[in-house]
């Protein structure tokens, strides 16, 4: 089955209100064209879950996009700093954060994977997550140990991952390090899969080795040659400085659209 | 002059130990280059876990925007997802993890996610990342920080993040070290006093033995200059 | 003369339909065979999903000794490991699971553990492998077994490994529907006659239209010999 | 850190009464050179875990090695029919089974990997495995949902796995089908690799695709070519039908070291 489409067409499928979970980690391999399409799309009340997120979550928080953040961390590394418009969405109230030791969204992810209604989790001691995050609980060991902590299972909608390989039919492939992706995966109810390269039929049948997410996993396969700009794509593209900063320097939501534009051109 | 950046690495990388399983996380340049500087003075065996999963990568050329790049995977023997690498923390198996925050308070509280109230915070933060649940688990968990004021280090702690296992705090001052739950002053860096890291402290100043930070050899600038040429350990000075 | 083997495994084929995850475990020759078998026939787009973790293995050249080795790994597009596929069947997503076992009841309930008192065995089985999860969770769990006799199709099951989602059992006599969780007779082979199948039945057969199963087709016929030319589903006749 | 140790040395290291999980499935890519080292050396109330066992677990009760056995499956497929030791065994009150759905070992040994007491199952509905196996149980939802059936922690004191490539360190690849062997490798105090080949230092290294099991996890290397027969070894070797039947054959215990000493001897 050809899956196949256009970004417009595969972002469409996502209702306002959905939850998402977003590949990459940091400004790594972030499906970022994804989420330029979301922004531009006018997607409201989006729920995001990450471990850590950078410019993904900031620019759907400044496009007013988001309704909650599930993560652990959300910022910029070193230079690029903090992410602004989401703290200042999160400070007016605008976005609910459900924060998480990143542990805690991967045990999340997990519990949905494997269908239960929560994780244990070892190692969440004193903190006050545990009062703060509604998704956190504690349960009784029933062979007779100490309590212990659990977090409930989240099942995103979606997942959007970019990859470097995949065939029509939804087979893809992540070079270097995955991150969550896989996880992702396995956890969503559908998966939208943007690739820097499309394979032929049968490419993964003929490797050593095999594709990591199966086509009956995934929904939608764009065909999105540097789709993970301007973060970076191991083996492909380092992170693009200069529009990331420019993309710091807007201030306002205003001048959002014509960022998006200018990007648009660049993809063509 | 010693740089306080300098300092701080070396510092830090002295503590760990040949044979050690050591996470470096996002944003985490300075423990990053402390852990290669340690591999290649005095603990070649010394194992860096990270972010992307390139467990033990050799000689990464480290990247000025990430810490959690494929940088750290391109040159691993083996690969080790971050869910993996929380797990083994989980199950007792991690020696150090290195973790940041933005307030810490003297029994070794920390507040990486936000300042005022939780409900309604001012200031919303980047927030823990592994923090709550690796500090309570790995065998050490090393507290460092580029910057050393009384807005850092407080009374108390607007929101507790995580505590538990932090062992050491490593600062452009000074060395914390944990002792029965309260953090000791251990030694002031060379180019400081005991005066300046208390009039930067919230919290009263205690100690046993103070002393200084041993300088650093020549032996470890060189190895310093050979595992960070471009002087990523500065980033957030 | 028809075989009962291609009997049953054409009549497990046609059960099977485009587009479907479908897992079949160690020890499962004949499902294998049925599972290529439709894929060639009906269902270009059925997933076969196995232990070995090789989604959908391409024209697999099939083991006599194994149904879990890594023929069906080589020319899989992708890789799902046997945890993941077991996860796939919990969070609601595995269509179809082919499950056998030494005893089954009128219910559907499938003993494939031990005869006597679980606390004493007097004879120890293999074990259920994954049914005691699969059965309850896969959309389709389809029994099949190879024998049909009186101490398979019991009137009560020594020891209960799994209940649940049994829709199909498949004999080398007739094909049971489960309905509102009774087995009632499907279909009875063309070879054979529904006297045959209450005499070689501990449970009272009950149906409600009584059919014979559509022999064999010609079509079938040559692509039955085309995925299976070894006549591996014959392995335990 | 070199690793590299003899077949002898690497199993002297397993007490009796060990928790030992065996890598592999059936007859696939089972540490079989392990596994009759175990019996030559007399080992005593081992507690097996496996989810599909075959001839490792037949021998090893032969051997009287066995204490209990925690798997989904013990058998051999198709025309090598029944596992008739450990049936005799088991049914003579020697060996002790804890029976499992295949999927509960994995999540016993997923909990033991997170470090937690249990993990929650779904799908454990109508069976008696949960009255039979004391290592089930069932907890709340602390979120509200229907109770849910969990199993205990399974954390094996020894993983042994039979690998293609592992340098000295014990950096180790398996090509093709896992199974469930890098699992128990997380799950496990210590890990004994058997290996195909020993490669230079820095072969992994330098690889797009990494050694699977990280050195710092490993205790001991064994250079064991063919270290898997008479088991299949994917793109090396089938199963050898003839010494899988010799041993089928053996009928009593007597006759079992005449055979481990045959094996020795063939593997010089």
């Amino acid at each position: 089955m050809n899956k196949i489409c256009t970004m417009a067409q595969a972002i469409e499928s996502i209702p306002d209100g959905a939850m998402v979970a977003i590949g990459g980690n940091t400004l790594n391999r972030v499906p970022m064209e994804a989420v330029y399409q979301m922004a531009r799309q006018n997607k409201r009340n989006l729920q995001l879950v990450k471990t850590a997120g950078a410019m993904d979550i900031d620019l759907l928080c400044l496009a007013g996009c988001v309704k909650s953040v599930d993560a652990g961390y959300v910022s910029y590394e070193s230079q690029f700093s903090l992410c602004r418009y989401y703290r200042q969405a999160v400070e007016k109230g605008q976005v609910i954060t459900y924060e998480h030791a990143c542990y805690t969204v991967i045990c999340a992810l997990r519990a949905a994977a494997y269908g239960i209604p929560f994780m244990p989790v070892k190692g969440l001691g004193q903190t006050q997550l545990m009062e703060s995050n509604p998704r956190l609980g504690h349960i009784q060991d029933p062979f007779g140990g100490p309590d212990i902590a659990v977090v409930q299972a989240i099942r995103p909608n979606f997942a959007i991952l970019h990859v470097h390989y995949a065939d029509q039919a939804g087979n893809a492939m992540i070079c270097g390090p995955v991150y969550e992706d896989l996880l992702m995966v396995q956890a969503s109810e559908r998966v939208i899969i943007t690739t820097e390269e499309i394979v032929p039929d049968n490419y993964f049948r003929r490797q050593d080795v095999k594709a990591q997410i199966p086509a009956f996993q995934v929904e939608a396969v764009v065909h999105a040659p540097k789709g993970a700009r301007p973060t970076a794509m191991p083996f492909c593209y380092p992170v693009d400085e200069a529009e990331v900063r420019a993309f710091q320097g807007l201030g306002a939501a205003e001048q959002l659209s014509k960022y998006l534009e200018g990007r648009r051109e660049a993809a063509r | 002059m010693i740089r306080p950046s300098d300092m701080m690495t070396v510092a830090l990388a002295r503590l760990l130990r040949d044979g050690e399983t050591v996470f470096c996380g996002v944003s985490s340049h300075l423990p990053l280059v402390a852990a290669l500087l340690a591999k290649k003075l005095h603990a070649p065996g010394l194992v860096l876990l990270n972010i992307p999963g390139g467990v033990d990568p050799e000689k990464p050329r480290l990247s000025r925007i990430t810490s959690a790049g494929s940088e750290l995977w391109d040159s691993a023997a083996a690969e080790m997802t971050l869910a993996q690498v929380f797990d083994l923390s989980m199950r007792g198996g991690l020696d150090v993890a290195f973790l940041s925050g933005v307030q810490m308070d003297n029994r070794g509280g920390v507040n990486a996610s936000l300042i005022g109230d939780w409900r309604q915070p001012k200031v919303r933060l980047p927030g823990g990342a592994g923090s709550a649940v690796l500090i309570p688990t790995a065998k050490r968990a090393i507290f460092w920080r580029t910057k050393h004021d009384r807005r850092t280090f407080v009374q108390q702690v607007d929101f507790l993040t995580a505590k538990g296992n932090v062992s050491d705090v490593m600062t452009p001052l000074c060395h914390f070290v944990a002792c029965q739950g309260e953090l000791l002053l251990n030694s002031v860096h060379p180019y400081t006093s005991i005066e300046e890291v208390a009039e930067n402290t919230a919290f009263p100043i205690r100690y046993k033995v103070l002393r200084k930070t041993t300088p650093i050899s020549d032996a470890e600038v060189s190895a310093l200059r050979e595992v960070d040429p471009h002087d990523l350990r500065s980033i957030e000075f």
